[in-house]
């Protein structure tokens, strides 16, 4: 069974990178938060994997959907954010964000 | 009674929108405050029965059993909460004035009132999962909040917090998700117990190295502190307080330090680790601090040092050393909260935070100047005020445990501190009245009492510093101190 | 009589000098009478001692061995009694000649204060309580000559404090030694045998009594205090009260305290320094153009001999130190005396502007001549009986050099007095003065009772030398060698004093063939000596006061001191100031430009320590 | 057991696509379509519902709410990435899962498993039961979320009037 | 009255007293004044009536617990007695000198308040027998000095605060490394517990740090010299008379009646307390500032304090303590003389300033007198002290240091000499007359005083006998 569990979280790790990398390297605030998206959904795969595999499923899934419930509000709020960053500076580049500094 | 620490202010938040729109400013005041004076009032009364039994665990059944609610209380817990209710009483006391300029009191307020039911409820679950769950909401409060003044500034710095953050709790939640597939389970005590049985070292390993990551994150701990000279300095005077001074205590430090005293145990290694990201932290942020203008991002950076003191106290492990660092939460958390609302008094009265062109206020504002002068002092650790005894308790836990390099450190460290304490001091307050600020007043009346109110504390609790230790952070240490005990030692 | 005598005569002066201070200065004559009916009870209460002899007073005082102790014996009777009696003469004589001083009340007070210090310090029987005495002197010297009021009085006064500190101080050292090495203060208790420690305890408490005395190359001070202090201040202190203090401890050193041996090495440092005091004070005495400055440098030249005479540890040698130190006394006040009375009637010193005085002031005249005579050591004055007995000492060391070094001192003290005298009584009367009159009896008839004391210790030389001298030495010689030194004290018949006679007559003809070459100018009769090849340098070069060790000496300090200030303060300082601010700049600097703003960096330090947590950690399960 | 692999790996080509790819509501959609795999993978691992929100919820109204965005950025919303990004991208891909695989397979060899027993109850029960805290902290960041939603699209005006 | 209580009034009259300042203030200015000289002469008259007890010997030790070994405890001895009356009595003299000195200044409240806060901390460090309570009053008095020498509030004034803050709290929690390594050792942070126990050298140097820094040794001293900037009462009360005395006492407290420390640390120090003194006797012959030159002065007569008391000998520790009594009161004398002429003239420098002796007689008396004593002269007190410590300094063999500290005592002759010519004589280039009666009251008294305690030097003798006896307990 550990073996599945491991399989899964293979890809859980997996996904988690791509989204670090994207964090990393991109520059729209958009496809960042796409980025965040990505690392959520490594985070829940992991969750509702580890439940299955090690029979506690129905546990892993309540806190499955309470996390998407958290990303949710999440995304609400970053993207509300964003709209305010792109009002004030007429731009998605996260690399204008740097003001505050020293 | 514990359960109302979550379920007032979330019930006084959710109104609060509706109650806006009837009353814009008095009814919210009235109402917050109220709400907070009675959670203060609340946990006062929690301490004997903590203090005869130990702990308390409720199990609120409700609707016939279908609904399961198991709050544990113990010193630390109960610790928290004083604190919290005590700084957030004082915040929102300062904020019936401040805020008057931002508007949108009602939102503010029951944004400011999620954020502390959330606090609230992340110290009194005993469980990884709703841990986790209350910082997050805490930290989607916290977010909005930094951006409420909707300036350029603050929403940069909420972005970046939010865009951190969300890394930092994604690591903490996938380590709860392999702490959870280990054992099973969730609780506290089910974990800690599944932990004794199981023979998983370089996995927990793993997952402790994360929770230092995503915990360090919300603790600010160097290097995962960049966030914070952001954020705490963008927001509202009153949330940088809250967030300097409860919220980076409360989902950090004690989420942290919560799942390493109970949950996974404390070996030494791990507490050497934790110790060297304390006095890092200690150093790096005061030699920053140092190079500041503006008051608040000084005071942010601060903050740093100072949540670096409290984690060399606490990870040290002793039960003086616990000691210390709680009490060090506590004085931080007063001193810190009064110094940035001080900042937010600065600002209202003069419009800028810039130390350059400050001068002199001293003179013009007393109280605001002497207010600050005590929180001040008090975090550099000068007696008699309080910093100074969580300082002295923290350095003779170092000593006593043969960490010589480090009490070394954190003395010099506080020279530092000093330093750049004296440096607001001498430019804001201290010189010559600037012709600019000649016609300057005091802050209003709300914010001055707040400022004297925590001002006081930090006089108070530093002059009787013998009762406040022998019957507050004494026991609250030792508990926690026998707790780690038995724990197991898992091996590192 | 009840031994707190002894604490009265120390405070009774004290006492006095606060009740003159204290009168205001409107008040005439009040406060001469007072000043001079209890200065003349004073010597009358040094006669009381003299014959009471031995007395003693202890009390506690500070513990640890520093009493308050007192004790009166021959020696310290003796000196009393010359103090007193000088302190008569000078109050005496100050009565008129200071009547009209601005800051008389202040005068009077510091005369008092200084002969209480000065009891305080012969009185004194423990080290602390003579030191304190002793220094205590040191004010009083250095507010007296402030009362010279020339403008360059403070710098004189200045000097005079700092020269004798230095000497106190090194006094204190010397004590300092001495009491860790004997552990007693008690000075009657002290007797050690100079070696290693004890020697150079010796040699510092020697620096104190020499440096009181005057001596080479503690003098400086003196010759500008001549010009720039009050005449009446250097007949009192450098001329009488110094020396016999001076002399006093220097004889008790050598006497008491310390076992010296004629000829060893410390005996041949005092007599070295003895003698050169006398040769070279007293090369610098002939060529003065002023009459106090001339006699100032004689002061000097003086101590010279009873240093000698005291350093070649021989009975004669010493008792003729004694001697010496009495007689000079007398004959040096005596001769200031009377240049305080010129300058009283004159309103100058200076030997060019007067001449030819005698007539007008013939007392003033004779009583300068015999003092000048004695000065000089011509028979039977009693200048001749204490040379002749420091000559024999000093032959009798083995060393004639000293001896030699000392006739020439007397050659040129002669010839000096020759041309002092000459200039300001006899010769053509200077047209530069107007007519003048003898200066009142109080100013002369301290001179000459001064000049017949002169005479009478030498002629009648039993008197002192039996009652005074030679009980000091009691004791301290071998047994079975005679302690008299009376006998052949004016036999001229002998060797020595024929060569002394013979030094006599060289100055006469020195000086004469000076006043001929010099124009018949009296003053300028010194010019041919003046003028030889490599004096004339060394005279420059003493003039530029580049001999004087204190002026080098403040040179050094001030060299030190901005040594001291500019490479040791001022870098610690700048290390607070610039250093400390700069490391910590450069690293907030650094760590500030770190926190670049931008989300991408702060990102990956977070996952960069994550990566390193997880590393620690796993090598920490290892 | 292939199913699920081949589900795996589409879930992870389309979040690649989501960050790679240029225009962002292609990158959105790109999202929603790995959304919908794992819906399916929950699915497939007894977890309906959670197969259902994640669908409904974050491949549906997650999607709404990003495109919504876009458009409202649409304007000046162009950012150029750098090219190095993209295609360096590959290189770190496929050293991240080695590194992955064989990180996995260490710690797969090592780590027991407390064995659990089947669980009793009903998911409603479970969730009811024994997260009633979840819900309670849900409301809270359901409250959260509109707050700071409301605060963040506050009228200026207001602001003057204040 | 039993001493301890009188030791409570003594300590807590004058840190209560000054909270009702502020408030006195805020009724009356003459209340204020009234009030500030109340407290400071009931502190000296009740720190006064404990001389009988000093008299008697003997120690007393009251002692409350309280937590974490942290108990207040209150040491009752002849060294405590004598520290707390010279200071309370040299403060109350300065309060008094303030009334005429300060009267036209802003911000008197705060002064008022700090300098009573001041002599109270300095009562309590003084009674503590506890090394945290120690370290507890030492920086309350690092802060009443902050604020105080910051008075001015000019822009470099308030720099120089800083620096004397950050260099005093620097030294101070250094120390308190050191006493917290002791306590690491022992287990208590009691005094009286810990008496006898050999140290480290490491804590030595820590503690070490502390008392220099506080106490303006070379080379924590730079501090010093620019707190000049301070009200010149401020610098005398500091500077010269109580402050820089509180390094010393710490070292007489822990150095000798305490601790047992090893005897190449020892040696080190009676160097650097030698070296301290010629160094600053150096700068203050270049110096032209007047303030400036006796602060350096400060600094050179504290390293004979310290030369007293790390020779160890009998005589050399009573003459320390005594060289506390004779250097307070001539130092503040030499203050406050500046004080009158800088506040007359408006000038610091010493070469624009001359002649003064005309117009300001008592002040130029009383300065030189002062100095006379600082110098070492006799019959003046700083005599007495000074003869003590070097003989103390011959009797264990340190010769050369004795001759250096004879040479130093040479400069400072020289320097001290200086400055009262370029000041008060010479030609007058700034007429001034003197100020109020209570300023050149106190100048005067004080240089009287400086001439008494020479003269009557037996009395402070006995007192300093009994608390050197008391102290030096390993001797007995």
């Amino acid at each position: 069974m550990s073996n599945l569990w491991f399989l899964y979280l293979f890809f859980s790790a997996l996904l988690i990178f791509i989204g670090i990398y994207c964090l990393l390297t991109m520059r729209n605030l958009i496809k960042l938060f796409i980025a965040i998206e990505i690392i959520s959904k490594g985070v829940s795969l992991a969750i509702v994997a580890t439940g299955a595999v090690n029979n506690n499923v129905l546990l892993a899934q309540s806190l499955a959907i309470t996390y998407i419930v958290i990303e949710v509000c999440l995304v609400a709020t970053a993207l509300a954010l964003i709209i305010n960053i792109y009002k004030k500076n007429k731009s998605l580049d996260v690399r204008l964000l740097s003001k505050l500094k020293g | 009674m514990v359960f109302s620490f979550i379920v007032i202010p979330l019930l006084v938040a959710a109104f609060l929108p509706l109650i806006g729109k009837i009353s814009k400013k008095l009814l919210p005041d009235v109402l917050t405050n109220a709400a907070l004076a009675f959670l203060l009032f609340n946990s006062i009364l929690l301490v004997k029965p903590i203090f005869t039994n130990g702990f308390i665990i409720q199990n609120l059944s409700w609707l016939g059993e279908k609904v399961n609610l198991q709050i544990a209380l113990d010193g630390f817990s109960l610790f928290m909460l004083f604190t919290i209710s005590l700084v957030s009483l004082c915040v929102s006391l300062f904020s019936i004035d401040y805020l008057e300029h931002y508007g949108h009191k009602a939102n503010f307020y029951a944004l400011f009132l999620v954020m502390i039911a959330a606090m609230n409820g992340l110290v009194l679950v005993p469980d990884l999962f709703s841990v986790y769950l209350f910082m997050e909401v805490a930290a989607v409060a916290s977010y909005a909040l930094v951006a409420f003044g909707l300036g350029s500034d603050e929403l940069e710095a909420s972005y970046k917090y939010l865009m951190l953050s969300v890394v930092a709790s994604a690591f903490v939640l996938l380590s709860i998700t392999v702490i959870f597939g280990l054992t099973g389970n969730l609780s506290f005590q089910a974990v800690a117990q599944g932990l004794q049985d199981l023979n998983a070292r370089i996995v927990l390993g793993v997952c402790v190295a994360f929770f230092i990551m995503g915990f360090g994150l919300k603790a600010a701990l160097i290097p995962f502190h960049a966030w914070l000279p952001d954020a705490h300095p963008s927001a509202p005077a009153p949330i940088s307080a809250m967030l300097s001074g409860l919220l980076i205590k409360v989902s950090g430090i004690y989420a942290l330090f919560r799942i390493l005293y109970s949950v996974i145990g404390l070996s030494p290694a791990l507490s050497r680790l934790l110790m060297a990201l304390g006095i890092i932290s200690v150093l790096v942020a005061a030699l920053l601090a140092l190079g500041q203008k503006d008051i608040k991002r000084m005071l942010a950076y601060s903050s740093i040092s100072q949540v670096g003191y409290i984690v060399l106290g606490l990870a040290l492990g002793t039960p003086l050393g616990i000691a210390g660092g709680l009490f060090h939460l506590f004085n931080h958390a007063t001193a810190k909260g009064l110094l940035f609302l001080n900042s937010g008094s600065i600002q209202h009265i003069t419009g800028t935070r810039n130390l350059d062109e400050l001068g002199g206020l001293g003179k013009k504002v007393p109280i605001t100047s002497g207010t600050n002068l005590v929180g001040a002092l008090s975090i550099a650790g000068v007696p008699p005020l309080a910093g100074f005894w969580s300082k002295l308790i923290i350095i003779i836990a170092l000593v006593q445990a043969k960490a010589f390099g480090y009490a070394l450190v954190a003395i010099l460290a506080s020279i530092l501190t000093l330093w750049y304490y004296l440096l607001i001091q001498r430019k804001a307050f201290f010189g010559q009245v600037r012709e600019k600020w000649q016609q300057v007043r005091e802050a209003p009346f709300w914010m001055s009492a707040a400022n004297i109110i925590l001002a006081l504390i930090c006089l108070l609790v530093g002059i009787f510093f013998t009762p406040v230790y022998k019957t507050w952070i004494s026991p609250a240490a030792e508990a926690l101190a026998r707790g780690i005990h038995q724990v197991l030692m898992w091996g590192l | 009589m009840s031994s707190t005598i002894l604490l009265w005569t120390i405070l009774f002066p004290a006492v006095v000098a606060i009740i003159l201070f204290l009168i205001p200065g409107r008040i005439k004559f009040l406060r001469e009478i007072i000043a001079v009916l209890a200065s003349g009870a004073l010597f009358y209460l040094g006669f009381l001692l003299f014959s009471q002899k031995n007395l003693s007073l202890v009390s506690d005082w500070l513990g640890m061995g520093i009493n308050f102790d007192l004790r009166l014996y021959h020696f310290s009777a003796f000196i009393l009694l010359a103090l007193a009696g000088f302190l008569f003469l000078i109050c005496l004589y100050s009565a008129v000649k200071m009547q009209n001083h601005p800051r008389i009340r202040e005068y009077y007070g510091y005369l008092f204060l200084a002969a209480s210090f000065s009891f305080g310090a012969v009185l004194a029987n423990n080290f602390i309580l003579l030191i304190f005495f002793w220094e205590a002197l040191l004010i009083t010297t250095y507010a007296l000559i402030t009362l010279g009021l020339k403008a360059t009085s403070h710098r004189t006064a200045v000097k005079s404090l700092i020269i004798g500190g230095f000497c106190d101080f090194s006094m204190i050292m010397g004590i300092g030694l001495l009491w860790a090495s004997t552990g007693t203060l008690a000075m009657d208790k002290i007797q050690v045998e100079p070696h290693g420690l004890a020697a150079a305890a010796f040699i510092l408490m020697m620096i104190g009594a020499i440096g009181k005395a005057g001596a080479m190359p503690f003098h400086t001070w003196i010759p500008d205090a001549a010009l720039d202090a009050p005449v009446s201040f250097m007949a009192f202190m450098p001329a009488s009260f110094e020396k016999l203090l001076g002399i006093y401890l220097l004889a008790r050193i050598t006497l008491d305290f310390f076992t010296l041996r004629a000829g060893s090495t410390l005996a041949i440092i005092l007599m070295i320094i003895g003698a050169a005091t006398i040769v070279l004070a007293v090369f610098m005495a002939l060529i003065q153009k002023d009459f106090k400055k001339l006699l100032s440098f004689h002061a000097v030249s003086q101590v010279g001999y009873m240093v000698l005479g005291i350093g070649t540890a021989i009975p004669i040698g010493i008792a003729g130190g004694i001697f010496h130190m009495i007689n000079h006394a007398m004959y040096k006040c005596g001769l200031f005396l009377s240049s305080g009375s010129v300058e009283h009637r004159t309103g100058t010193t200076e030997l060019k502007k007067l001449g030819g005085l005698a007539r007008e002031m013939p007392w003033t005249a004779l009583g300068f001549s015999v003092c000048a005579l004695a000065i000089s050591g011509v028979w039977p004055l009693n200048g001749f009986v204490s040379k002749e007995m420091v000559f024999h000492g000093a032959l009798e060391t083995g060393y004639p050099i000293f001896a030699i070094a000392a006739w020439v001192g007397a050659i040129f003290t002669f010839a000096s007095f020759l041309k002092a005298g000459h200039s300001v009584f006899f010769g053509p009367r200077s047209t530069e003065i107007p007519k003048t009159k003898e200066s009142e009896a109080p100013i002369v008839l301290p001179i000459l009772i001064l000049a017949v004391l002169c005479i009478t210790f030498g002629v009648y030389n039993k008197l002192p030398l039996q009652t005074f001298i030679q009980p000091i030495l009691e004791g301290k010689v071998e047994a079975g060698v005679p302690l008299d030194f009376t006998s052949h004290a004016l036999d001229l018949f002998n060797p020595v004093a024929g060569v002394s006679i013979l030094c006599l007559i060289i100055a006469l003809g020195l000086h004469f063939y000076g006043w001929n070459r010099g124009g018949r100018k009296a003053y300028l009769a010194s010019e041919p000596i003046h003028n030889l090849p490599v004096l004339r340098q060394l005279y420059d070069l003493s003039e530029a006061r580049f001999f004087d060790l204190y002026e080098q000496g403040v040179k050094f300090l001030q060299w030190l001191s901005k040594v001291l200030f500019r490479f040791i303060d001022r870098p610690i300082d700048y290390i607070y100031e610039k250093v400390v601010v700069s490391i910590g700049r450069t690293f907030t600097g650094l760590l500030q430009k770190a926190h670049n703003g931008q989300y991408a960096n702060y990102l990956a330090w977070t996952i960069g320590g994550l990566v390193a947590v997880v590393w620690i950690i796993l090598e920490l399960l290892k | 057991m292939a199913i699920q692999i081949i589900l795996l790996c589409g879930l992870i080509i389309f979040s690649v696509l989501a960050i790679l790819l240029k225009d962002l509501i292609k990158a959105a959609l790109s999202l929603a379509v790995a959304s919908l795999f794992l819906g399916i993978i929950f699915f497939l691992l007894a977890a309906p519902y959670a197969g259902v929100f994640e669908i409904s919820v974050v491949a549906g109204l997650i999607t709404v709410l990003f495109v919504l965005t876009i458009a409202l950025t649409k304007k000046d919303g162009e950012v150029k990435e750098s090219r190095i990004v993209h295609l360096a991208f590959p290189i770190f891909f496929i050293l991240f899962i080695v590194i992955d695989g064989l990180v996995m397979k260490s710690l797969l060899q090592k780590i027991p498993v407390l064995p659990i027993g089947p669980e009793a109850g009903t998911f409603g029960e479970v969730l009811w039961k024994q997260r009633t805290f979840d819900l309670v902290a849900q409301i809270g960041i359901i409250l959260a979320g509109v707050l700071a939603v409301l605060a963040l699209f506050r009228k200026k005006e207001e602001d003057k009037d204040e | 009255m039993k001493p301890e209580t009188i030791t409570l009034l003594v300590i807590f009259i004058p840190l209560l007293g000054a909270l009702l300042v502020p408030l006195a203030g805020a009724i009356s200015f003459k209340l204020r004044s009234g009030w500030s000289v109340l407290v400071g002469g009931l502190t000296t008259c009740l720190s006064l009536t404990l001389i009988p007890q000093a008299m008697k010997g003997g120690e007393i030790i009251w002692s409350k617990g309280l937590a974490l070994g942290l108990d207040l405890v209150l040491v009752i001895d002849p060294l405590s007695i004598f520290m707390s009356i010279i200071s309370s009595f040299i403060g109350f003299l300065i309060i008094v000198y303030s009334l005429g000195y300060m009267h036209h200044e802003d911000h008197q409240n705060e002064y008022y308040l700090m300098v009573t806060v001041f002599i109270g901390s300095m009562m309590g460090l003084v009674f503590s027998g506890n090394l945290v309570f120690m370290y507890l009053f030492w920086e309350m008095i690092a802060i009443a000095c902050w604020r105080l020498i910051g008075f001015y509030r000019q822009k470099d004034y308030v720099i120089k605060a800083d620096k004397a803050f950050l260099v005093t709290f620097g030294g101070a929690v250094v120390m308190l490394l050191g006493f917290i390594l002791i306590y690491g050792q022992t287990g208590t942070f009691n005094l009286v517990d810990m008496r006898g126990v050999a140290i480290s050298g490491t804590a030595v140097l820590l503690i070490l740090f502390g008392m220099f820094s506080k106490s303006a040794t070379v080379p924590l001293h730079t501090w010093l010299p620019d707190a000049g900037v301070a009200p010149t009462t401020v610098t005398a009360l500091l500077h010269a008379a109580v402050l820089v005395k509180i390094g010393v006492y710490a070292y007489a407290r822990l150095f000798l009646y305490t601790f047992n420390i090893p005897a190449d640390w020892q040696q080190g120090i009676i160097i650097l307390a030698v070296l301290s003194s010629l160094i600053a006797a150096g700068a203050a012959t270049v110096e032209n500032d007047f303030k400036r030159i006796l602060a350096y002065s400060t600094v050179s007569q504290i390293g004979y304090i310290f030369l007293g008391l790390s020779v160890a000998t009998p005589t050399a520790i009573s003459g320390a303590l005594l060289y506390i009594l004779m250097h307070g009161l001539a130092k503040a004398g030499l203050f406050l003389c500046a004080g009158i002429v800088i506040h007359a003239t408006h000038k610091r420098d010493i070469r624009e300033m001359g002649g003064l002796i005309k117009t300001m007689p008592i002040t130029a008396i009383s300065f030189l007198l002062c100095a006379f004593s600082v110098i070492g002269l006799p019959p003046l007190g700083g005599f007495f002290s000074k003869l003590l410590v070097i003989l103390g300094t011959l009797q264990a063999d340190q010769i050369w240091v004795a001759a250096l500290a004879l040479f130093t005592a040479v400069l400072t002759m020289f320097y001290l000499l200086r400055v009262f010519a370029m000041v008060f004589l010479g030609e007058l280039k700034t007429a001034a007359p003197e100020k109020t009666p209570s300023m050149v009251g106190v100048v005067a008294s004080l240089a009287v005083l400086s001439v008494l305690a020479g003269l009557l030097v037996s009395y402070p003798m006995k007192l300093v006998q009994m608390a050197t006896t008391h102290i030096s307990w390993w001797l007995r």
